[in-house]
């Protein structure tokens, strides 16, 4: 391989990429270093095994990643808003989606709940960590290392191009032969793995941590829709995990899974990854709920209403996630009884998250609403995801999705979904936990432009898309013609885009702006919250509770305030805790260097890489370290400061 | 709190909080592992047939060998359950001599698994002839790649029990290696079943 | 918690029993398949359905899945993953079997 | 509350818009009994989506205004209310009701799309082979023994089945004003009946993304009158007949412009039996005599074929191309 092959060359808008990304890295070195802040860094950040550390790694990588799919958003839009534009050739656009799709879910989607839930949930059972805060360790660095991984491809080597999906025989070695594809496989999988863990680790948390007393139909009903995804996590990727392995291997090894050649089955690639792919859109969709519900109920100032119900449609959902995934390619011509049996399947989807509307609707009624940005976000929740659920029930109609399939109607739905119930519960989830994460509040005056500016590109963006499709404009066209007739609506969505765009600009200076000028929290209460997580001091010790909370029911904390026992005080036991490690972040480099091994296919590197990996985990099992007591004396320390 | 919690009769791997939290993390690891190999199997139906007019199954498979190697791994996982079951009695020397005992097994597993892969690529299938080989050997091989995983793994948990003995911690590592070397019994069973027997008989 | 281990001290009947059954399992698996003369169809409902009773042994007998607190939990587990894995391949073989019906 | 009652108007325009039958939204401007269904059932869907979403935006617009927070208003505290069962009876048993609604017209469909339009049944079908290469559209009328590259004639009123599939990438094969599309793939067949009932000019296009050059994976259908299509089949028949290594130039990567022969590449390949034909032509590979290699096609008697196809590709070396040419147009 030559140099010229190796990095990405001819093009203004890499060149450009490639000087701030290397001044972005001298810039963080020289601050580093001249603030001597390496060991902190090092000591605070890097091995932590905090969940609310963690959490907040997650959530920023995830704002980074946000960033990255935007832009990549925003190109697409310049280069369609016009027909015949010239902005950027096909290949570029190809790739540019392809990112696009990849880094918003599997990057920005995931982690940002994640993170989320990986601050919030320990605190909301009234625990200290997680089941297994080392694991929890590993499943942030190998993500962040599979993202990173996925990400250099763009000036390394070359973006794969064949879309999010990934469809063969196009990926294949045969018609994908640069190492693009390779970057996608690699990239996922390592950071699966981190996902795989995550699902086991909330799993047992949630089921073995809570605090005594929480029964599990007392837990807050984030913890709930945690538990749910965890376990769709945890048996729909190693189905993603295989298939990427296969692919892996037709790729570089020459087996024939998905070839053309020698008895391959191309759309079995398509099968598995909708195997996992349609769980995949419920684990991003399940956790949002989750927040959108307690936000809701905390500025409603009610109870969850119908929180049995909530409880068991998420179940459902769970179930049938598993049991639509051919909705995908009805186009694949696999006959009537399949096409038949899947559409049903699919729109029974459609009951259990119309109970979840209604209930959302019924815990307002009522109420005494109060319009906190996050309570916004969640609100506009409703109608919006109401419009995207609606419209995927008439993608699940077999018969007319032929029509649909492979259009702007499908890139409307999708958005819909995704962007009013994951991104908005996002938003909504970073103000509300805010507080939590960094001891004080997002400035809700930003907050609130953020949200009008934002919402209302939104729809200005994807409603017009759903004519588009209509009017017959497929996905993944790098351009259109004049005759088509497509561009005003055209137009509109590139308006809606720049407005996204803009909204999510105030919300990086809000950022900013909070940080510098935003009061202090002293309560750790800042919304007269329900649930447990609001029973933590401000700034939340690393330990989380000084003593174990104590559950008489559902909203745990509101019941507790209600009855005068907010804040009793009772003599403090010494408190156990993890130990930090540095193992994760180093296993994860390993896995790193394994995988850009495997995409240039320099196998002595991707074995050294593997053997790294392989030894960081025997001296992980050669370590006996069994933590540490934090001593009553410093407990009444830290609680003194924060009182 | 732990001691108290818990009969001394409990067992010593059930006696810590994060042997508790491990074992049932182990448990649900394996549900994951299940859907992998679900996955695998999958792939493996679909693809059976597919040989491109290259070798086929029927005509490489041989009785013996996989009657071999079904008993060979069989009688590891019972050997593995009398090691625990020593490991519960609280004799380090029986546990050590059946662990001995299933790493061996599990070692001349490996060796005949080897040896029969040898032989068909030797006779023209490999895992680049064709769909249905490409399947065959990812299938097995995962299911192979997991048992040499295994015996990795359980030998340097060896090692940490001559140099700790029986404590809670390494109790809970050995039965959590036992749970993880039957499971790949049972993932065998399966291949048994689906890959060789149908595969000799249809 | 249930404490299962009445066997401690002294002989292994269960471990002993089940593999007994798992190597008769295995032989009766290898009759049907090759002597018993049924259909193709039966041979495979028949072979499918030992496997699972003799995976269903190891699971209870050598795994224990339904000794300690979290057994409730375990089972489901590997009750949860048998629905899945049962929904990825009979599911994948009847939906990857079109087009043949074309040709 | 402003944007929300918006865009609740923004949603009532759009759909007037639709209902409307705005010539410019292809999909509901059937031009034929497939796409005709298929609009149909889109419009009774959308209506039924409607209602949903105008009672939730309108529960939900209630809701915000009556109880939202005031300032001055009495400091009151909202009740704790822990569900009611019969209201979630109701919005569990309307939603069911509603699905079923969509489901039944759904199965009909799916189970009518499968066969020729009921109308012209009678009819014998045009059959037309269409292939997607990259990134072109090939396609032969066996019976009429032409083969045209980019573009279609079609008698009107008349049902055409397609048998569809792809030398390389999967691509799929769609003509809005007509119906809806359906993927096209290598060592598969899939069948898509279609029909117009008025003369004029549609397009067609591969909808399903096949890399660089797919934007402009286009053709165009001409649908006449079946006089003019009889003229046009005698005029096509006129045109040079397809030799093997013109075709094997239509399976490079790339775009070709359109094209007519008077003979049809199914004389020595049909893709939908062997999906490893382009990728021979593009790598040198020797093309096989039989195509059934590596198709489904021998799957049983694979079993039972004497041996020596076994030793892979590399032994088909000595047959060589030219053989392979003379046999096949003698097998036809
Ligand atoms: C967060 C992600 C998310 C969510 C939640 C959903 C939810 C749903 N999706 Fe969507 N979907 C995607 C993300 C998501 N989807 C993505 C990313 C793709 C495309 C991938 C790609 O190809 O790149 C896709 C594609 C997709 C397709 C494939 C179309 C095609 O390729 O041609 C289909 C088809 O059935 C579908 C259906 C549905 C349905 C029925 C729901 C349901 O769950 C919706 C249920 C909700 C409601 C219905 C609204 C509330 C209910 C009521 C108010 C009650 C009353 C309602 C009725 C009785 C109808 N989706
Ligand atoms: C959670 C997932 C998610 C999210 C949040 C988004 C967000 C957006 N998406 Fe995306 N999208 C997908 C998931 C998502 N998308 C997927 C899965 C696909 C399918 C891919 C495939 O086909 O394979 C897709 C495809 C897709 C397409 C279709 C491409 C095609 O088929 O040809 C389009 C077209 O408009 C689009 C647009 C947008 C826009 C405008 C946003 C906006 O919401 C983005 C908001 C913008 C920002 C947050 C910008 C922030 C940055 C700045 C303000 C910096 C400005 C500076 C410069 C421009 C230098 N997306
Ligand atoms: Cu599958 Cu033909
Ligand atoms: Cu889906």
């Amino acid at each position: 391989m030559k140099w010229d092959e190796f990095f990405v060359t001819g093009d203004p808008l890499i060149y450009g990429a490639d000087v701030s990304i290397a001044l972005t890295l001298i810039g963080v070195i020289f601050v580093l270093t001249y603030f001597k802040k390496w060991k902190w860094l090092w000591t605070e950040w890097l091995t932590t095994v905090d969940h609310k550390k963690l959490g907040i790694m997650y959530v920023m990588a995830a704002v980074m990643m946000l960033f990255r799919g935007g832009v990549d958003a925003l190109l697409m839009r310049a280069q369609l808003t016009v027909p015949d534009a010239g902005f950027l050739d096909s290949t570029h656009y190809n790739e540019i989606f392809t990112t696009h799709g990849t880094i918003m879910i599997i990057f920005m989607a995931m982690p940002f709940l994640i993170g989320l839930m990986n601050v919030v949930i320990p605190l909301q059972i009234g625990a200290r960590d997680v089941a297994y805060p080392f694991l929890n360790a590993v499943s942030f660095w190998t993500f962040f290392m599979g993202a990173m991984l996925f990400n250099i491809s763009f000036v390394i080597g070359g973006s794969p191009s064949a879309g999010w999906t990934s469809y063969v025989p196009l990926a294949g070695l045969e018609l994908s032969p640069s190492v693009g594809q390779n970057y996608y496989l690699l990239g996922l999988q390592i950071a699966g793995i981190g996902t795989l863990l995550t699902g086991i680790n909330f799993l047992v948390t949630i089921l073995k941590m809570r605090a005594p007393g929480m029964k599990l139909m007392q837990m807050p009903i984030f913890t709930w829709s945690s538990l749910i995804t965890s376990v769709i996590i945890v048996f729909a990727f190693p189905v993603l995990t295989v298939a990427l392995a296969l692919m892996t291997f037709d790729r570089l090894f020459g087996s024939h899974f998905f070839t053309l050649m020698d008895g391959g089955m191309p759309m079995l690639w398509a099968n598995l990854f909708w195997i996992w792919g349609h769980p995949e859109v419920y684990i991003v969709i399940l956790p949002a709920f989750g927040m959108f519900s307690e936000i809701i109920s905390t500025f409603a100032r009610k109870t969850l209403f119908g929180y049995k119900a909530m409880v068991y449609s998420m179940v459902v959902i769970a179930g049938l996630s598993f049991l639509v995934w051919v909705h995908h390619f009805f186009t694949m011509g696999a006959g009537g009884a399949v096409n038949s049996f899947f559409s049903i399947t699919t729109m029974l989807i459609a009951v259990p998250t119309g109970v979840k509307i209604f209930n959302w609707l019924f815990t307002l009624y009522k109420g005494r609403i109060k319009f906190t940005t996050a309570m916004l976000w969640s609100l506009a929740f409703i109608p919006n995801f109401v419009i995207g659920g609606v419209t995927g029930v008439m993608l699940a109609m077999a018969a007319a999705d032929y029509q649909y399939h492979n259009t702007y109607f499908l890139v409307a739905h999708f958005h819909y979904v995704l962007i009013s119930g994951t991104v908005y519960a996002c938003f909504a989830g970073l103000h509300f936990w805010y507080p939590k994460m960094f001891n004080h509040r997002l400035n809700e005056k930003l907050g609130k432009w953020t949200f009008w500016i934002f919402v209302a590109g939104f729809n200005l963006c994807f409603f017009p898309m759903y004519f588009l499709g209509l009017a017959g404009m497929p996905r993944r066209v790098y351009t259109y013609g004049a005759a088509d007739g497509w561009m005003s609506l055209n137009v509109l969505a590139t308006m809606g885009g720049v407005l996204m765009g803009i909204g999510f600009l105030i919300l990086v200076y809000n950022i900013y702006f909070s940080f510098r000028y935003s009061p202090r929290e002293t309560t750790g209460d800042p919304w007269d919250g329900r649930t447990l997580e609001w029973a933590t001091a401000a700034p939340v010790p690393f330990y989380n509770f000084a003593h174990v909370p104590e559950v008489k029911g559902h909203d745990a904390y509101w019941i507790a305030k209600k009855e005068g026992r907010a804040k009793e005080k009772k003599p403090y036991k010494p408190i156990h805790m993890p130990s930090n490690s540095g193992v994760p972040v180093i296993m994860s480099t390993f896995f790193f260097i394994s995988g850009f091994g495997m995409v240039f296919s320099w196998h002595w590197m991707s074995i050294a890489g593997l053997i790294g990996v392989l030894a960081t985990m025997v001296i992980r099992s050669f370590d006996y370290d069994k933590g540490f007591y934090v001593s009553v004396e410093e407990i009444e320390k830290h609680e003194q400061t924060t009182e | 709190m732990d001691a108290v919690e818990h009969s001394p009769n409990t067992p010593l791997e059930y006696q810590s909080e994060t042997g508790r939290l491990n074992i049932l993390g182990f448990w649900i690891f394996l549900g994951a592992e299940i859907a992998l190999f679900s996955t695998l199997f999958a792939t493996y139906f679909v693809l059976d047939g597919r040989t491109a007019g290259g070798p086929v199954p029927a005509e490489l498979f041989e009785v013996k060998g996989v009657l071999i190697e079904t008993f060979l791994l069989l009688t590891s996982s019972f050997t593995c359950g009398l090691a625990i079951h020593y490991m519960r009695r609280h004799s380090l020397k029986g546990l050590f001599l059946w662990i001995g005992i299933t790493l061996a097994l599990g070692l001349s597993f490996l060796g005949f698994e080897i040896y029969e892969f040898v032989h068909y690529i030797h006779e023209g299938a490999a895992l680049t002839t064709s769909a249905y080989w490409s399947a065959f050997f990812v299938l097995t091989g995962t299911h192979g790649a997991h048992v040499a995983m295994g015996i990795a793994w359980i030998a340097l948990i060896l090692i940490q029990l001559k140099q700790r003995g029986l404590t809670p911690d390494t109790s809970r590592k050995v039965f959590i290696s036992s749970l993880y070397w039957h499971f790949l019994d049972v993932v065998w069973i399966f291949i048994f079943t689906a890959v060789y027997l149908l595969g000799m008989v249809m | 918690m249930a404490n299962n281990e009445q066997t401690h001290s002294h002989f292994p009947w269960s471990h002993v029993i089940g593999f007994a059954l798992s190597i008769i399992l295995t032989l009766f698996a290898l009759w049907v398949g090759f002597e018993s003369g049924l259909s193709n169809t039966m041979i495979v409902v028949v072979v499918v359905g030992l496997a699972l009773i003799q995976a269903t042994i190891q699971l209870v007998m050598f795994m224990h899945m339904t000794e300690s607190e979290d057994s409730k939990y375990q089972t489901g587990t590997i009750l949860y993953a048998l629905f899945i894995a049962i929904a990825v391949v009979v599911g994948t073989i009847w939906v990857m079997s079109f087009g043949m019906s074309h040709m | 509350m402003k944007r929300i009652k918006s865009m609740l108007a923004f949603v009532m325009f759009m759909s007037v818009f639709v209902l409307g039958g705005c010539s410019n939204l292809t999909v509901l401007d059937p031009k034929g009994p497939v796409a005709e269904q298929q609009a149909n059932l889109i419009l009774f869907s959308i209506g039924l989506m409607l209602f949903i979403v105008v009672v939730v935006f309108v529960l939900f617009t209630l809701i915000l205004v009556k109880y939202r927070e005031r300032k001055s208003g009495p400091d009151y505290e909202p009740p704790d209310i822990e569900g009611s069962t019969f209201l979630e009876i109701i919005w569990t048993v309307i939603p069911i009701i509603i699905l079923i609604a969509l489901a039944i017209p759904t199965v009909k469909t799916i189970y009518a799309l499968e066969e020729p339009p009921e109308a012209t049944a009678h009819k014998e079908p045009v059959v037309i082979h269409a292939t997607s290469v990259d990134w072109k559209w090939v396609f032969s009328y066996p019976e009429e023994d032409i083969e045209t590259v980019n573009y279609i004639h079609i008698p009107e009123d008349r049902p055409i089945l397609f048998k569809l599939a792809s030398a390389d990438s999967m691509g799929s094969f769609w003509i809005p004003s007509l119906g809806g599309q359906e993927y096209t793939m290598a060592g598969m067949m899939t069948e898509l009946y279609l029909q117009a009932d008025e003369p004029g000019e549609y397009r067609g296009r591969n909808s399903n993304f096949t890399g660089e050059g797919f934007a402009d994976q286009v053709f165009t259908v001409t649908a006449e009158t079946e006089e003019d299509y009889a003229e046009w089949v005698e005029e096509a028949q006129e045109a040079p007949e397809l030799t093997q290594e013109k075709y094997n130039e239509l399976m490079l990567k790339g775009h070709a412009d359109e094209m007519t022969f008077s003979s049809t590449h199914l004389e020595w390949v049909n893709h939908a039996m062997d999906a490893e034909y382009a990728t021979k032509v593009r790598n040198g590979l020797p093309l096989d005599e039989d195509n059934s290699h590596g198709s489904h096609e021998d799957h049983e008697d694979s079993e039972d074929e004497d041996h020596d196809s076994h030793k892979g590709h590399g032994d088909h070396d000595d047959h060589s191309k030219s053989e392979d040419k003379d046999t096949h147009s003698e097998s036809h």
